[in-house]
């Protein structure tokens, strides 16, 4: 790679040792894709977890000196002030669950981050320009603002985005790069793609898809911005994308020639309703009675939020449900309304925590139910197992304690 | 037989070690950092243990998050890969794999695949870009 | 126009009374401009003045039954919670400021509103997808949905966008159709475009740059959010603009030929340092002693409040300082320790206010300094005058007391 | 001399007044509403009032907001123009307008604009897309 004298001396230390040690890890980053250089970022996001892995890269960055140069969003650990207070989490929760999220938050506030604490960044809080160059993380991210709002940015790990805020610099690889943009999968949408729901399940087709960057065909309608989150988070789940293009709605795909770059698909692939049904029934778990109900991961919006409202107004749950969001979406349905009507059905919305948390440990050996695969995915590894259906279905669900 | 296959470095490093091959994408997360046995049900390599071999799989899937937490928790148990063989780079598995230090390559030639199987002893030389095989099973 | 089955029913008044008299206006406003049809919104923002006018028409649509189809974001009022505990503010204000701000919330809660009472929509809130149609009024959200996003809506007024908010429809005129976003007057910029402040300046040119879609060229570096909602805003106070390009930025001017779609521009205009000096002298009060600091018209982001914090850290002001904000960027700012620094220099930040306002009335006759035109230019009304400068002098001159 | 002029309703109305004219775009939230005197500072018909006027003007500038309150202010006060002639209408005013049921109209015949002088009494009939010179000043 060729650095800049500027460049140079950031990787030489003398920008500081923090600085020195990113560039380090973003220099070898860029010669293992062959990157030629390295240029600059507007924007980051990095998907702190909360965990080992990062709060202890975190917290090397901070002691060797590291100041976030591109202040970054960040993913949500979770909420000390919403499962402090409640004892059955409480009880769940460890010294050390607690102690991280104060280590965590501490950190990051050190290191002059943006403290969002939510995994939807690309809804609100932080949002590219056209052909803006970027460094984010979040598997629902990347592809989300890849291809719907048209910038430029690879798939970090919360680790290499925290490098890229700190020397406001990305190797230039990959999707920085027009040719790489282009698809190389043709995506043949048969399935009646007349819900958020259905883009979930589109997204976990990620086996079927395989590797490359996917260009749908037959999506009729806009998706709604919750079904392109829902599409990103489960392509992520279900594989590794950083990029996909819908022909006639996003940016750099209207038309399918200007999708695929005048190349020819490598590779085509058709989704059906019965694809979809099929992936729901293998990923979900049996119908029967539940436990309760989880929503939001990626965390949702205020409109989703007033979708469940909407449902429950006037009646009782018949277990317990939990809608996780950004403080401000918590702030937005107080303000509207929305909060009261859900806690009068025995529901409650619990801002800036993810669902693959600690503060959730006191849901083992239950069974739940969501609207996200990516929701199910993570926790069944602490035992926690989750019926899979639309929200709406979802919902009533939670109204009569059973699914069928 | 060809024991000498060209590779291209990803991360640094050069290890010796036991080939434990899967065809499926892998989740770090989910894979028990007390064993490293793969836990993810349906994986083709679900039950058996990524600690200390050289793995070889296509490519990583999952949450950025979890994949760096996953092979974080691995390395502090000391059942993390002691290198990856990898034909799709992505840039979480590589950053990931940078920052902990674990080597890492692609682009091995393509016999390289239809030489090994799971046991063979192989020394991944990521700094020169060489694999080679020591020992058959 | 040729209305459909539907329309002609919601017309007729079949779903309600609000419903109709939205679709009367709207039908109206698509016939002054010979629009072929309606065509369906997916997103909308009602710049709410807690004037009279507009409170009056929200509350006729409520007393007609009128409920948001699209539930629509909104502009701000003040905020009672923060001003009426502030004594100085309270004495100023009447009983009817502060019972018109009760109706206001009072009827856009009830028509479905998200209740965000923030007039940067565009870069948090509310944001559109590339050729999504849209209603919004404010007048620096519709150029920067426009330019910025390269989504399509006309320039609402508040009364309008609340008729399509209730519809969910608009007429399809004007900016919605692809001839009638091309450029009509080239820009060139010669000025140094080296701070967010400048694009005020540029922003201010309007008599210079005459009616229609202006094309900015010289522009070398991307300009941040805060530049364009800059530009946006003080275009429409000092003119009417819906839409511009700058080439080789915004997405529907990728070439000079893409932003004029191929016409010759009708007028050509050349910007200049000199320009933006002589704009800046003729609206700004003479420099000297100034009693007070406000900024945020529009909002400001949370990086325009670190760069704020970041200047008075450790210091003292010499006049009162406050910034007008979201209730979110307030609550970021607590959360990364900015607020604090900010609060002990003696400044302070307000949410979910306009700066016209009654809230403001006690600063009469006072001078005030700020980095924004557009908030210098209606208090006048009301006897309080600006000096005007760059964000950086402006502080510094709060520090101060005074400014050269 | 021509006394009658084709031109296109933008907002429903009948109306007969006086001719006020103005070079420059207004934003009716400078316009005084108990006077319906303009008091920006430096506007071509500043000191002068719109109130009943038929007021000649090229178009609206300023906040969408304070263009329809202003406006509204000065209906409240009976000193909004009976009617206004513009070049290059937009949403926001057009709108205004016909919420506030105030008659309006553009592409007026381009004789019309040499045709009269502040003071002219005239009748618009935006219904018909007309206006007539009733009397010259
Ligand atoms: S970060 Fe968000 S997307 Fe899910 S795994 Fe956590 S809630
Ligand atoms: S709405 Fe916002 S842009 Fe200024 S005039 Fe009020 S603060």
């Amino acid at each position: 790679m060729e650095l800049t004298q500027m460049e140079q001396e950031m990787l030489a230390g003398k920008h500081g040792e923090g600085v020195a040690l990113a560039m380090k890890v973003q220099v070898a980053t860029g010669e293992a894709f062959g990157a030629a250089r390295m240029v600059p970022i507007t924007r980051a996001h990095v998907a702190l977890s909360n965990q080992d892995a990062d709060t202890w890269f975190a917290e090397k960055m901070a002691k060797a000196g590291a100041k976030c140069k591109i202040a970054p969003t960040v993913n949500p650990g979770f909420s000390l002030k919403y499962f402090c207070g409640h004892c059955q989490s409480q009880k769940a929760m460890t010294a050390e669950d607690v102690d991280m999220m104060h280590r965590t938050h501490n950190v990051y506030k050190q290191l002059g981050a943006v403290l969002t604490y939510n995994c939807t960044p690309y809804l609100g809080s932080n949002i590219p320009q056209f052909k803006e160059v970027i460094g984010f993380s979040e598997s629902s991210a990347t592809p989300y603002v890849n291809a719907v709002w048209g910038a430029r940015s690879n798939r970090e790990s919360s680790l290499s985005a925290l490098c890229a805020a700190i020397t406001g610099l990305v190797p230039e690889y990959g999707l920085l790069l027009d040719e790489n943009r282009k698809g190389d999968i043709l995506v043949e949408v048969q399935a009646d793609m007349d819900k958020d729901f259905a883009y979930q399940m589109l997204g976990y087709m990620g086996k079927k898809i395989g590797p490359g960057i996917p260009v749908f065909v037959g999506i009729a309608k806009r998706p709604t911005p919750e079904a392109l989150m829902n599409l990103g988070a489960q392509l992520n789940t279900s594989g590794a994308y950083g990029m996909y293009h819908i022909v006639g709605v996003t940016p750099e795909a209207p038309t399918l020639e200007a999708a695929f770059g005048g190349k020819e698909p490598a590779r085509k692939v058709v989704i059906t309703n019965q694809d979809l049904k099929e992936i729901r029934d293998t990923i979900s778990h049996a119908p029967g009675r539940i436990d309760f109900a989880l929503f939001g991961c990626p965390h949702f919006s205020i409109n989703q939020i007033k979708q469940v409202a909407d449902i429950v107004q006037g009646q009782k749950l018949a277990v317990d449900l939990w809608i996780m969001t950004s403080a401000n979406n918590k702030y937005l349905a107080e303000r509207m309304g929305l909060k009261e009507i859900l806690n009068a059905a025995g529901a409650d919305i619990v801002e800036e925590t993810c669902m693959d948390q600690p503060c959730w440990h006191f849901l083992k050996g239950k069974v739940g139910i969501t609207d996200s695969p990516k929701l199910a995915y993570y926790p069944k590894k602490r035992g926690i197992n989750f019926v899979i259906r639309d929200l709406e279905t979802s919902v009533q669900a939670a109204l009569k304690g059973e699914v069928e | 037989m060809k024991d000498n296959f060209l590779c291209h470095k990803l991360s640094e490093g050069v290890v010796e070690g036991e080939v434990l091959i899967s065809q499926d994408d892998i989740c770090y997360y989910l894979v028990d950092p007390a064993t490293g046995n793969v836990i993810e049900s349906g994986h083709d390599i679900e039950g058996q243990s990524v600690a200390q071999k050289i793995l070889v799989f296509p490519g990583g899937k999952g949450s950025s998050v979890v994949q760096a937490d996953g092979l974080f928790q691995l390395l502090m148990k000391k059942n993390a890969p002691k290198a990856m063989v990898i034909k799709n780079p992505e840039t979480v598995l590589v950053t990931s794999g940078i920052i902990m230090e674990i080597a890492m390559v692609d682009k091995v030639e393509e016999q390289f695949y239809s030489s090994i199987k799971n046991g063979d002893i192989v020394r991944v030389d990521a700094n020169n870009g060489e694999i080679a095989i020591l020992r058959r099973k």
